[in-house]
């Protein structure tokens, strides 16, 4: 295998690996494996013929993710106790909202750290909380700490210091120095009770989040997973009526009508996702350089594609910085190394 | 004056439990962690499970059913094995 | 990239390599291993350049597969084989969620195993090896399975790392020079040399035990033994264990089990002679 | 290989138990933990040359306390220290032996004795592998 190509299509289309020969599977499993889609794979394969050596594979990697939902469920549970007595009901962003609400995106996805949006008015005393609940710095020198609060749409990562868990507290979806601006109330004030004290954003804000952490705030890192999530909320979503309308507006709301357009394009052309054709738009002819970036694994589970890569990663920095920010950044970043 | 908060467990419900060498080997359900807990930790959770108590009943309470007189050692050995079981995530305030 | 497909145990492997030498390596230490099942190697372990102009200037090896820690510090590439084992160790450590992993070696007599947890340095593999050609099978030199369900003790019979004096003691009793590995100088473990397992015990590998003994071995001391408690039995096989913690409730019950039922003790020896028959001792006791 | 679950009879050994409850509600019980919560291993055996660990003080010795020159005395003693509630990570040792930077969570004199301790550790001591391993330069 030359790329995640087969990867993609398993997951959209799990008869296509009844084909497959035994260096097939090897790099099917080594990829997977590689793109941390390894558990939504086991899930998407379940009841299929597959040899049993294979079968016991998946097993490893169906075990692996509800473990990770286990402890996931249970950093979101501590957080709640840390969190609720002082009247904050946190949002649960991406994998922990998934998990929690059931979504079909969470079957089998593995969990990172626990992210979650609160007030901005709140996030002082959602930090002392979670100080005083045991949770300290991952880095606390002066400029880690200076560039996240000033540049970061969220805290420096906090670690716990006995569970060794991560918890990510942002007060919105993007960096404010990024060029576009997400209305945070918006999201807060639209965002779902889900369990007391604890919420989730709206299904079309989760599709807005999901594709501002896929493209306006990453360097496609990942990037092949959080697709993979857009196309199970879409499906899901979309079969509410005026979901597509809701869409559109959340996405004008939030200035992100032309990323959302992007990702859709995207999963479209790798998940063969059911998207509104208007929303999605015509395809461009930087599409493919995005297409290749996410599928860029060779059949040893290897990142491929340098200069494809380095080029996300400068783009990544590039769209939340001011060019002399960035200079300096780099600059600061090439010395710690 | 300050509220007191008041404690409680759902440790039997949530708990596989074992006895072994004097201590009680537990693992937990929702976090997936085992803990060995030595006395009188295994007292205060049985005793929170039955009902909710802020830290001075659960120490009297406690006192009563090991037959030991109460006193102010007592109940700051009680408050401070409360605050570790908060940590464990074993008791939480009700 | 060079591969080398094979099985050890319930593992099969892909091993690959960007350089020949380190494959060609392996396929000599692991000559006789079976194919994986179905030919299907589900575990891929990779050595690489840790940079890509590492691959030809003072190159230097990256350990790397489908489970990878950060930080690993790469080595020589004339340490590659080395690299190259501590991929596929790394591979089930991170990777394994079936059975439950004790770092350990083992032995079996008369379908009981003998299970020895150590650190490195503690000479389990040493005496595993040395058992291994003394009448009693080597299942394992550093990982243990313990079957989920059956509680049964199942081989993972790698290619044994020898260190230091024990690779002179082993070559000493080995007849066959083939079954060893090059002599690796100066690795961040000192002297390493790799010993093959004999052929009884590669092709009994699908073949379990029951645990019988549990010793915790240390070596370089005066002779001496004491009995070791249920909880701190309990309590050490955690701490050796990759991933206990992982497997949730069914690892907790296979631990207990484990800890309820096999009788345990550790101790200390000054010399290979010695331990063998402090073990054989215990053993005795024990009905093995 | 005995069996601590074996507990004798009699009369005795109430009031033997009574004495051993009022004991753990004593302030000086709080020296040693009462919850031991089992984490998880990080990968160890796999990559035990690269990230290994050194207990302090070792498992046969766990309840002693840590003296500023590194001896270890009984818990609770005058001038001496708590051992630290993890064994300490190889790459934290390397970085205070080297650098002087005090251990996550403990003070520069708690450091200071554990270091002591560390570097009197011989040939077959737990951590002793560790701390040699740490020592090569070419191991770095």
């Amino acid at each position: 295998m030359r790329d995640a190509r087969a990867l993609a299509a398993a997951l959209a289309d799990p008869v296509s690996v009844l084909a497959f020969s035994s260096d097939d599977w090897t790099s099917l499993l080594a990829i997977a494996r590689a793109e941390r889609l390894d558990g939504s794979l086991a899930f998407r394969l379940a009841d299929l013929p597959l040899p049993p050596v294979v079968l016991r594979a998946l097993e490893d990697a169906r075990a692996q993710a509800e473990f990770g939902q286990t402890q996931a469920l249970w950093e979101v549970e501590m957080a709640r106790r840390v969190l609720a007595p002082i009247g904050i009901a946190p949002i649960l962003l991406k994998g922990s909202a998934f998990a929690f609400a059931r979504l079909p995106a969470g079957i089998g996805r593995l969990v990172g750290d626990l992210d979650i949006l609160v007030p901005r008015d709140r996030i002082d005393d959602a930090e002392a909380a979670l100080l005083a609940a045991g949770f300290e710095w991952v880095k606390n020198d002066d400029y880690t700490q200076l560039y996240y609060r000033r540049w970061m749409h969220e805290l420096p990562p906090l670690v716990h210091r006995e569970r060794g868990s991560m918890i990510d507290v942002h007060h919105t979806i993007l960096p404010p120095t990024a060029r576009r601006t997400p209305d945070a109330a918006a999201l807060i004030g639209d965002s779902i009770e889900i369990a007391p004290s604890l919420r989730i954003l709206s299904p079309p804000d989760m599709i807005i989040h999901a594709v501002a952490h896929l493209l306006a705030d990453g360097d496609l890192a990942g990037g092949l997973r959080n697709l993979w999530d857009i196309d199970r909320l879409l499906r899901l979503f979309a079969a509410s009526a005026d979901f597509w309308k809701a869409l559109e507006r959340r996405a004008a709301l939030h200035e992100m009508r032309e990323p959302l357009g992007l990702a859709l394009r995207l999963a479209d052309r790798i998940f063969a996702t059911p998207v509104e054709p208007r929303l999605a738009g015509y395809d461009r002819m930087r599409d493919g350089l995005f297409v290749r970036r996410l599928l860029a694994r060779d059949g040893w589970g290897r990142p491929t594609r340098p200069i494809n890569r380095l080029g996300f990663y400068v783009r990544s920095h590039w769209m939340r910085m001011p060019p002399l920010m960035l200079a300096r950044h780099l600059w600061i970043k090439a010395r710690a190394t | 004056m300050v509220t007191e908060a008041l404690y409680r467990s759902d440790f039997l419900h949530h708990c596989r439990t074992h006895a072994i060498d004097g201590m009680l080997l537990v693992f937990h359900r929702p976090s997936g962690t085992t803990h060995f807990l030595a006395s009188p930790v295994p007292e205060m959770l049985e005793l929170l499970a039955e009902a909710p108590s802020d830290s001075a009943g659960l120490c009297r309470r406690l006192c009563e059913r090991l037959d030991v007189p109460q006193d102010d050692e007592a109940l700051a050995v009680v408050a401070a094995r409360l605050r570790d079981l908060v940590a464990s995530g074993l008791v939480q305030a009700a | 990239m060079h591969e080398i497909k094979l099985r050890v145990g319930t593992i099969s492997y892909r091993v690959a390599s960007p350089w020949l030498a380190p494959v060609a390596a392996l396929r000599r230490l692991y000559a006789g291993y079976p194919a994986p099942e179905d030919g299907i190697a589900t575990v891929t372990a990779r050595i690489g350049p840790p940079a890509r102009w590492r691959r030809w200037i003072r190159p230097q090896v990256g350990i790397e597969g489908d489970h990878s820690l950060p930080d690993t510090v790469p080595m020589a590439l004339r340490h590659a084989l080395l690299a190259a084992e501590m991929a596929m160790n790394m591979q089930v450590a991170l990777g394994e969620r079936r059975h439950l992993l004790l770092h350990a070696s083992a032995v079996e007599r008369g379908g009981k195993a003998l299970i020895m947890p150590g650190e490195s340095g503690s000479g389990k593999s040493t005496l595993a090896a040395l058992l291994g050609e003394a009448g009693w099978r080597l299942m394992a030199d550093e990982f243990v399975m313990i079957d989920l369900a059956s509680g049964m003790a199942l081989p993972f019979p790698r290619a044994i790392s020898l260190k230091n004096s024990a690779i002179a003691e082993m070559v000493g009793r080995i007849a066959d020079p083939g079954r060893f590995g090059p002599q690796l100088s100066a690795t961040p473990k000192g002297e390493l040399r790799h010993l093959r397992p004999n052929a009884d015990a590669i092709s009994r590998m699908d073949e379990p035990a029951v645990p019988a003994l549990i010793l915790f071995p240390s070596f370089g001391f005066e002779a001496a033994s004491e009995g070791v408690s249920r909880s701190e039995l309990f309590m050490r096989l955690t701490e050796g264990s990759t991933n206990y913690v992982a497997l949730g409730l069914p690892g907790f019950e296979a631990l207990l089990r484990l800890a309820q039922s096999v009788p345990s003790a550790r101790f200390a020896y000054p010399d290979s002679d010695s331990g063998i028959a402090i073990v054989e001792q215990f053993c005795a006791e024990a009905g093995i | 290989m005995r069996d601590e679950d074996e507990q004798p009879e009699g009369g005795a050994h109430r009031a033997d138990q009574a004495q051993t409850r009022r004991a753990m509600l004593r302030i000086g019980a709080l020296g040693t933990a009462a919850v031991v919560t089992i984490r998880p291993g990080i990968a160890q055996a796999a990559t035990s040359l690269l990230t290994c660990s050194v207990p302090v003080p070792d498992s046969a010795n766990a309840d002693k306390w840590i003296k500023s020159d590194g001896t270890l005395v009984k818990k609770n003693s005058k001038d001496s220290f708590a051992p630290p509630s993890a064994p300490l990570r190889g790459e934290d040792v390397k970085n205070s032996l080297k650098y002087g930077t005090d251990y996550p969570g403990y003070s520069g004199a708690q450091t200071d004795a554990y270091n002591a301790y560390i570097q009197k550790l011989s040939i077959g001591k737990q951590g002793y592998t560790c701390y040699a391993s740490l020592q090569s330069p070419s191991r770095q």
